[in-house]
């Protein structure tokens, strides 16, 4: 029974905790279910992605009804990949949640915190399993609906305006990727986007399919905060809450990469999106000056979750680099980008958590000393650090390498020196942390006694995240096995029947 | 070496590397007992050594080690294997880190430093890199623990964590990862690209099929990315890590890293590129000429240096030149004297590091000028330092005669007289600024104008820092008269040989 | 005739949009807002969709509206003039309507049976839905059944909007001391009336409920009217009175329980050995499976938006009144 | 001129929506904003709906005698997307109650100048 709706249980688990989680009432009850629903998922969705790599695609049909009449759920291995990474940062998040949120948000706010956490990963997995451009839509605004509210429990006012930008750029973006659907479902009259792909018919609708394409586009680049569509991003992940900001760092802004290369590979086709439209030059020219422009913002903010928000951006300029280089490899250091700086970010941020539960403050000044103070949460942060400069034996060695070889192979040359290029300006932006912390006192007005470690329950997902850097930057059997055949599926795609319709008709 | 007898030679590589690894664990482990911690060290260099000279047995009999640890990449795994120039660094670093920990417990203790156990834990750890290093079998496995040896030491350099040290450490960190970042893992990368593998191989991995402008450009890459080799105007971390205590700056930045620099630039030109290629490359000439400047300028600066650190720092970086240029030159013998030169410059340069060391906890001094008429008072140290700088300065009889011989053959045979009177110059600035300090120290003791300063007070130097820098003075003369084993080593690295060509 | 009609209708909106642009009072902006709802609800009707028409007449021109002018009530109602130019924005805007224009430009002709919009999947709906479903309304059956798993999310992002207006303004406590200033004491007619007229609006939202199968109608629909009968209470009796007649703790519960309820749906499917909502496992006849499948699902719906609009009420009626007393 | 009669439906509805988006960029009031989020979104429901009206079709009800309906699936998405716009609507206009009683005022160039903007 399991094994037969496996594709849908990562999806239903979490929906239907959240509204048991906000019956429960209780914040530490809500706490323990929305927790355990979450490992559950990821353990399912570990379970999907082994079987996606055995068997290829796994098709199920919600209703009973085959596609394109009904909504088709369609697992690969690429968003199996991108949901294992998705659940295993959510289960760790809500681990770390119950101490940091206990500082961060008031009491009495506790459950809708579950409940809201529970209804955005449900909203992610949705957006990753669905094999319905619309039903994409519905998840995305479940997605989002709970990520506003998630940023605006922060008791800093700021979090308002954060929320309120992020919840009007957002819906704009919605609303773009509506007005895209709606004109692909008019020239081809079907929502199942194996069935538009199949459909899609350049030379007798080709102006009204291109403008479906572009808007779509624009609005998936407003969610994933591409250059220069970021601007919502710095400030809601400055002033949301910590945990939150560890998860939607991680998770949030990689599903909507997902959605994009879906479209992309899937629906339109990469010949023709690269081929004709040439959309590969202008994804990688705003991808360079997203490294460039968002890692020299993050050198010179003060605020130290500023600083990682402008390095988010900053990194998603490698995803979409990695897309825009139109290659296996290149599609393939994308993906193994998504999963990878998941790791990375999600334990950085766990550990300014920390820092902000013990200090009260995230202001790089805030950071001076706490080497000595908080040396488990500081290591945390300084191997997460190195692994996003790139240093060898972390993820972020591995993500780089992959992007530099892709490169490369397309005979790139200069994208791939400016890839290491930005690299360089990750060694000052997590340097000036770094510095501040091991070489600076702390200021004597400060009473140092009272600063020390974090309770173990955040302390353990910032290491298990940290120790998977490491796991994943020496054995990369795992994510390179997933990510190549996520790539090359995606690659080739189109021969693929569509679900059973065969047997439908 | 009966001791290792019963394992297999494949293992005794993981062990050469996880030793210092495990070391430093137990130097945490028992980081509350100096007496222990400083034993476990002793004993971890010690045991290091013999598996270092049981691999060198096994290699001088023409056995071949290899071992591959984990695949990284598909196609590409960290792995190593053994060959006489990884095993010629690899004695020489095991060896002097031995006697570096005798000199270090002296130094530490006197000099009452703080955070000792994070010292010899940073230590043990830059010695497992370097041993790393050293039998890597791929030049993706050279890169990765290039990068472990830049960042374990960076602690080490900042040790005394004052401002200075910061920003000595700044410096230190920033030109070494930016140019290995942009630099070394760009031109690493780009062969792979072209190449499909990164195996070090005799003859090297480039042939005439490829690109020749490519391979130059690449050529520069390496170079100015292994900034460890300190070539100008990428030398400026190698004065300012001199922040570091003095034992630091004795085995990591005149032997360990600093070697670690030139081995790998020494190994790019002989395995990957290959000496034959190398000689066709448009660019090998240019960065002959950027070393032979190094060399040159450097020695001048060196000159203008009161203090002794900064002067010896100077004096490394004109000398890891030597080796740069020798591995430019492209020509068989040129290399073998390069090869050697990592061995006797060591031995040289450490023994003048430990000098400057025991100068500073006997006598608190730094500065040169202030060290006048210091030979009464310090005769073993300053009769050390005068062997180390003839040793440096390359006259008989000390070690450093040898490989400057060489290599002024290999610069003679390659028909760069430029380089030729370069070595020549060099050495006479050598002697200009080495030379004067011993001499200093025990002539010229009536200067006629008053001292400030009374030596009454100063002895010798604690007793393990007296051994250490005797052991290693000891070399430079033992060197002279049996470099044979060494000469041996380098003549079985495939296209290097003392005999030239022929 | 009837593009006659839609023409005269899309100029009206034209320019009710345009007024909205220049308009500073913003009390006559959300009224111009709620007006360009129900011009667009009659433009559904014209459009044969009287489904979509009767939600946008109730949500657009309701609730929305409603909720507005609530906020409205808490920031005032003139906008302030702004400073910064209005060259880009105009410019951007213009760049994104030539695209949609560009767009439109391949477009099949308006209203054309032939358009492959009506040829692939919605054929299916048509001609089979009547048999597989045994619905007439073929909007509900889509809803329902064949993209249930839409709905289902529809009725989750009602949820979400429920947690993120509780989490953001709380809820009235309830059993609190009744404020005197609340409600509409001194309009002895409007009283009289309202208390005739609420039970048949509640009776109206029960016939919506169950009649969704066979005219227009369906569970969101019902949950918003029978919400609007409590808000035209809470409007004239006071927000304390409503809240005495059903609390905020109990409409949580009612919001996920309507949840729950849809879900269950699905699991007891899945209990089956169908899918996910696959209703032909329901019953041993596929089509009486369906119609109790709908029954239920359009039940949970109509629960859950019932519950989510009337506790957002809440929600906002609560701030009002705070910032009265104050 | 029958391109025209085609198309002028779309025509407008694209007007509509700039309207929309318009008023979402340059409005300075939040709930002015929202207002405009909205004119964008129904704005785009017109569009949907233009799409599935078949002429001289009824509405998708079984009924006696018909044999042409509008499509149905249009519908049905519209329905959904009814609800999301106002739920988000609702969250919208929630923040814009907190951002009042946190700032004083809902202008957005006045709160700007109140904390340092990023």
């Amino acid at each position: 029974m399991l094994e037969q709706h496996l594709a849908a249980l990562p999806i239903l688990l979490p929906l239907i905790a959240a509204p048991i989680a906000l019956i429960l009432g209780r914040s530490s009850f809500s706490w323990a279910f929305a927790t355990l629903i979450s490992a559950c998922a990821c353990l399912f969705a570990w379970q999907l992605l082994d079987l996606a790599l055995a068997n290829g695609v796994i098709s199920y049909e919600v209703g009973g009804w085959p596609p394109p009449w009904g909504i088709e759920l369609r697992v690969d291995a690429a968003n199996a990949f991108v949901l294992l990474a998705v659940s295993a940062l959510s289960t760790l998040v809500l681990l770390y949640s119950k101490d940091s949120i206990e500082k961060e948000i008031e009491a009495s706010k506790h459950t809708l915190y579950y409940t809201a956490h529970l209804l955005c990963f449900a909203g992610l997995s949705g957006i990753l399993l669905t094999g319905d451009a619309f039903n994409l839509f519905v998840f995305l605004e479940i997605s989002s609906l709970a990520t506003y509210t998630m940023v605006s429990l922060a008791s800093d006012r700021r979090s308002l305006i954060a929320a309120f930008r992020y919840l009007v750029m957002g819906t704009i973006g919605a609303t773009f990727i509506l007005i895209g659907v709606g004109l692909l479902y008019m020239s081809t009259g079907t929502l199942n986007m194996l069935d538009l792909a199949n459909r899609i018919d350049i030379a007798e609708s080709g102006r009204t399919i291109n403008t479906g394409l572009a808007f779509i586009m624009v609005g998936v680049s407003i969610k994933l905060a591409l250059f220069p569509l970021h601007m919502w991003l710095p400030s809601a992940y400055t002033y949301a809450p910590s945990a939150v900001t560890a998860f939607l760092a991680s998770t949030a802004t990689k599903v909507a990469v997902y959605v994009m290369i879906r479209f992309i590979f899937t629906v339109f086709g990469v010949d023709h999106v690269f081929g004709s439209m040439g959309m590969d030059l202008i994804l990688m020219a705003l991808a360079i000056v997203a490294i460039f422009k968002c890692s020299y913002k993050a050198t010179v903010q003060s605020d130290v979750k500023t600083v990682l928000a402008y390095s988010s951006v900053a990194q998603i300029g490698y995803m979409i680099l990695g897309i825009s280089l139109v290659s296996a490899t290149g599609l393939m250091a994308g993906l193994i980008h998504i999963f990878n700086h998941a790791l990375m970010k999600g334990a950085l941020f766990m550990a300014v958590g920390a820092v902000f539960y013990r200090v009260g403050s995230v202001d790089i000044t805030a950071f001076r000393g706490l080497g000595k103070q908080m040396p488990l949460t500081m290591a945390a942060f300084t191997i997460a650090g190195l692994s996003i400069i790139g240093v060898p034996l972390t993820v972020g060695f591995v993500s780089k390498w992959y992007l530099v070889t892709a490169a490369l192979e397309q005979n790139q040359w200069i994208v791939a020196a400016l890839v290491l290029g930005g690299s360089l300006l990750a060694v000052i932006y997590i340097g000036r942390i770094l510095e501040a912390a091991y070489f600076q006192e702390r200021p004597d007005s400060q009473n140092t006694t009272e600063i020390k470690e974090v309770p173990w329950l955040m302390l353990a997902p910032m290491w298990a995240l940290v120790l998977a850097n490491i796991y994943f930057g020496v054995d990369t059997s795992l994510t390179t096995e997933a990510a190549s055949s996520a790539a090359e599926w995606l690659f080739q795609n189109n021969e693929m029947p569509l679900g059973n319709q065969a047997e439908a008709k | 070496m009966n001791l290792w007898q019963g394992i297999e030679p494949s293992q005794l590589i993981s062990l050469s590397i996880l030793l210092p690894f495990v070391g430093a664990l137990l130097v945490i482990a028992t980081g509350k007992s100096p007496n222990l911690r400083e034993a476990v060290t002793l004993i971890t260099a010690i045991v290091l050594f013999t598996v270092v000279l049981a691999i060198y047995d096994y290699i001088s009999q023409g056995g071949e080690i290899g071992l591959e640890l984990i695949e990284l990449f598909p196609g590409l795994s960290i792995s190593f294997e053994v060959e006489p120039l990884g095993v010629l660094f690899a004695l020489v670093a095991s060896f002097l880190w031995i006697v570096t920990s005798v000199y270090a417990i002296g130094y530490m203790r006197g000099h009452n430093e703080l955070n000792q156990t994070r010292f010899f834990c940073c230590f043990a750890l830059a010695i497992s890199s370097v041993m790393a290093i050293c039998f890597s079998g791929n030049l993706l496995t050279l890169f990765i623990f290039y990068e472990v040896l830049t960042l374990s030491t960076y602690p080490l350099v900042t040790h005394a964590g004052n401002d200075a040290a910061k920003k000595g450490g700044r410096i230190y960190l920033g030109i070494l990862l930016s140019t290995s970042i942009a630099f070394l893992l760009f031109a690493v990368m780009a062969t792979y690209s072209l190449t499909g593998t990164l195996d070090f191989r005799a003859g090297g991995i480039f042939d005439d099929s490829h690109n020749k402008i490519v391979l130059s450009v690449l050529l520069v890459l390496f170079c100015y990315g292994i900034g460890k080799a300190a070539i100008m105007p990428f030398h400026r971390w190698l004065p300012a890590a001199m922040v570091a205590p003095t034992p630091v700056s004795a085995l990591l930045h005149a032997v360990a890293v600093v070697k670690a620099g030139v081995f790998s630039i020494l190994k790019v030109m002989i395995y990957i590129f290959g000496l034959d290629e190398l000689k066709d490359l448009a660019t090998t000439d240019i960065m002959l000429y950027i070393g032979v400047a190094t060399i040159l300028l450097s020695s001048c600066i060196a000159m203008t240096k009161d203090n002794l650190k900064a002067r010896l720092a100077y004096s490394t970086v004109s000398q890891l030149s030597y080796i740069v240029v020798g591995a430019l030159l492209a020509s068989s013998i040129a290399s073998a004297g390069a090869a050697l030169h990592i061995a006797t410059h060591a031995v040289g340069k450490i023994t003048l590091f430990f000098c400057a060391g025991a100068i500073m906890v006997a006598s608190h001094k730094k500065n040169i000028s202030e060290m006048v008429g210091l030979g009464r008072q310090m005769p073993i140290t300053m009769a050390a330092f005068a062997i180390g700088a003839i040793s440096i300065i390359g006259l008989p009889p000390m070690a450093g005669t040898w490989s400057k011989w060489y290599l002024t053959i290999g610069a003679l045979e390659a028909d760069k007289l430029i380089v030729v009177a370069a070595l020549m110059i060099s050495s006479l600035l050598n002697i200009a600024y080495l030379l004067p300090i011993p001499v200093k120290a025990f002539f010229n003791t009536t200067t006629g104008e008053a001292e400030p300063w009374s030596w009454s007070e100063t002895r010798e130097a604690p007793l393990p820092m007296l051994i250490a820098l005797s052991v290693t003075s000891l070399c430079c003369l033992v060197l002279f008269f049996y470099p044979q084993p060494l000469i041996d080593l380098v003549n079985m690295i495939p296209g290097v040989s003392t005999q030239g060509e022929g | 005739m009837s593009d006659f009609i839609d023409l005269v209708l899309l100029a009206m909106l034209a320019l009710t949009g345009l007024r909205i642009i220049f308009l500073k009072d913003l009390f006559a902006v959300v009224m111009l807002f709620g007006i360009y709802s129900f011009l667009t609800a009659l433009i559904f009707i014209n459009l044969d969709a009287v489904d979509v028409a009767f939600t946008e007449a109730a949500v657009g021109a309701g609730i929305s509206s409603v909720l507005m002018l609530g906020t409205l009530a808490l920031t005032g109602r003139e906008e302030k003039e702004s400073s910064h130019s209005s060259i880009l924005p105009l410019i951007v805007v213009f760049i994104t309507g030539a695209a949609l224009i560009y767009g439109t430009l391949d477009m099949e002709p308006f209203g054309n049976p032939d358009n492959p919009i009506h040829k692939h999947v919605a054929p299916r709906y048509i001609e089979d839905s009547p048999k597989e479903i045994g619905l007439p309304n073929m909007v509900t059956s889509v809803l329902a059944s064949y993209r249930g798993f839409d709905t289902l999310g529809e009725v989750v992002v009602v949820f979400a909007a429920l947690i993120a207006v509780l989490s953001l303004l709380g809820v009235p406590k309830e059993g609190q001391e009744k404020a005197p200033a609340s409600g509409l004491k001194s309009h002895q007619v409007l009283r009289v009336v309202a208390k005739l007229i609420i039970s048949p609006i509640i009776l109206f939202a029960l016939y919506v409920q169950f009649h969704g199968d066979f005219g227009p109608g369906g569970g969101f629909q019902a949950g918003v009217i029978a919400a609007a009968a409590l808000i035209l209470y809470a409007l004239v009796f006071g927000l304390p009175n409503a809240v005495a007649v059903i609390g905020p703790r109990f409409l949580k519960f009612m919001a996920a329980a309507g949840v729950l309820l849809y879900a269950s749906v699905g699991f007891f499917s899945m209990y089956k050995g169908g899918n996910f909502l696959d209703y032909n496992k329901l019953a041993a006849d596929p089509v009486a499976g369906q119609h109790y499948g709908i029954l239920i699902i359009e039940l949970g719906v109509g629960i859950t938006v019932f519950a989510v609009m009337l506790n957002i009420y809440y929600a906002f009626g609560n701030q009002v009144e705070r910032s009265n007393i104050q | 001129m029958n391109f025209i009669l085609d198309h002028y439906n779309y025509w407008i509805v694209v007007f509509l929506m700039m309207t929309g988006f318009y008023i979402v960029i340059t409005a300075n009031n939040l709930v002015k904003k929202i207002v405009g989020l909205n004119v964008f979104q129904t704005s785009v429901f017109i569009l949907y709906i233009s799409e599935a009206k078949v002429s001289g079709g009824t509405a998708p009800i079984v009924t006696e005698g018909a044999t042409l309906y509008s499509n149905p699936l249009p519908h049905v998405l519209i329905l959904t997307a009814i609800v999301v716009g106002v739920a988000v609507t609702a969250v919208g206009l929630a923040l814009i109650v907190r951002i009042k009683r946190a700032y004083g005022t809902v202008e957005e160039n006045e709160f700007k100048k109140m904390d340092d903007a990023i």
